[in-house]
């Protein structure tokens, strides 16, 4: 079962897991993305491209469905204005056994990271600034190809 | 045609989207980007660093050089930072 | 912080991500293994050897600490019976960054299947039968050695 | 000495711990087996086959040729399946 939400809503981590362990699987690996309290970040602003969004989720999780024989692969990622220490994103991956399920949700959150239309703004002392894009993400995004 | 921005773009040429009808020599994203900067200041400063943008053709993440004929919906934005 | 649980009580995903994540962390990696239904599993008996397990769990967590400068690292492993669907171990890792998260949950879970002395009875159609341990988990737990 | 079993090997000796007193040239923990085999069908049949056993002694897993000189506790269980 695919499962992609895009909203301003906080994510409940709690649900979303029993979703993901609904499939009768063995193994279910996630990965959350949190507002970092540590550089000073007061406020962070998700800005996403409606539709392009939800298609782009919608492909790599059925990417990963297919790579890795999963019975789930959730995406959850809040857009809209949160704090210091909310979640951002949430993905899961449920397979039958544990090497699949780790490596699906790594795929998962590597990929999301280069190739889901969302953009950063993180709000400090009241100034905004537009997060840059890291090299990094774009060698770990490449290490999936196959 | 129904051109969109996201995040400093969207800032920088000061709307959201905007409807179009680009003349016959504009063939790809680049020239399109080209033709929005020779009448508008603001599309010229949020177009300047080719570099620094991404862009999608009808929802498809392309480069700059793919080609816009017939495109219903074109985005023009930074590279992506989600997650 | 390290939290490390041994107990027959089902296993809270909700409180054990909510204090992974209250050292403020930008990410966090959490593993479920959960009783599998598929092959007939009626119901599954954890056995453990107290004192030497809580020991081995906890500087499994320590080495992961250290090795990926972990904000915190959590192990929960379930005793005693337990039925289909219901979650065996959980496992969670939290650091600044997603790769330090996601190596350092991989990681626990592969050495805890190696390192930490739990057994496994699985009781079908009234059967019971000791689980034979998988020649795939010495190589995934091998593949972290330095 | 302390000694546990655990999982099948619990079951097939017919006891969770017993306390010993192995003579002195017991020196490993494969020594140990073979003394407590000696006079104990039950021992002998948990025992029978080295390469499923795994030992600990005072609660550091080791080979079976590790030394159980002074050791307090030595448990003899089956290869691990936990997680």
């Amino acid at each position: 079962m695919i499962r992609i939400r895009v909203e301003p809503a906080p994510i409940d981590v709690a649900a979303e897991m029993a979703l993901a362990e609904a499939g009768e699987a063995g193994a279910v690996a996630t990965f959350t993305g949190l507002v970092r309290a540590d550089d000073g970040v007061e406020t962070l602003e998700l800005e996403h491209y409606p539709g392009a969004t939800q298609a782009a989720l919608h492909a790599l999780a059925e990417q990963a469905m297919g790579r890795w024989g999963l019975h789930a692969a959730t995406v959850v990622h809040r857009v809209g204005p949160m704090r210091a220490g909310e979640r951002i994103v949430f993905v899961a991956a449920a397979a039958a056994h544990r090497a699949a399920a780790l490596d699906a949700c790594a795929y998962l959150i590597d990929r999301l990271k280069t190739d889901a239309p969302f953009w950063k703004r993180e709000v400090r002392a009241g100034v905004a600034t537009w997060v840059e894009a890291r090299q990094g993400d774009e060698a770990a995004a490449a290490r999936w190809s196959i | 045609m129904e051109l969109l921005y996201f995040a400093w773009v969207r800032e920088t040429v000061g709307l959201g989207h905007q409807q179009v009808t680009p003349p016959d020599h504009v063939a790809t994203v680049a020239d399109l980007l080209d033709w929005l900067a020779a009448d508008s200041d603001a599309h010229r400063a949020a177009f300047a660093d080719r570099a620094r943008l991404r862009a999608a053709v009808d929802q498809q993440f392309l480069p700059l050089d793919a080609s816009v004929a017939g495109a219903r919906e074109v985005a023009i934005f930074p590279p992506v930072t989600g997650g």
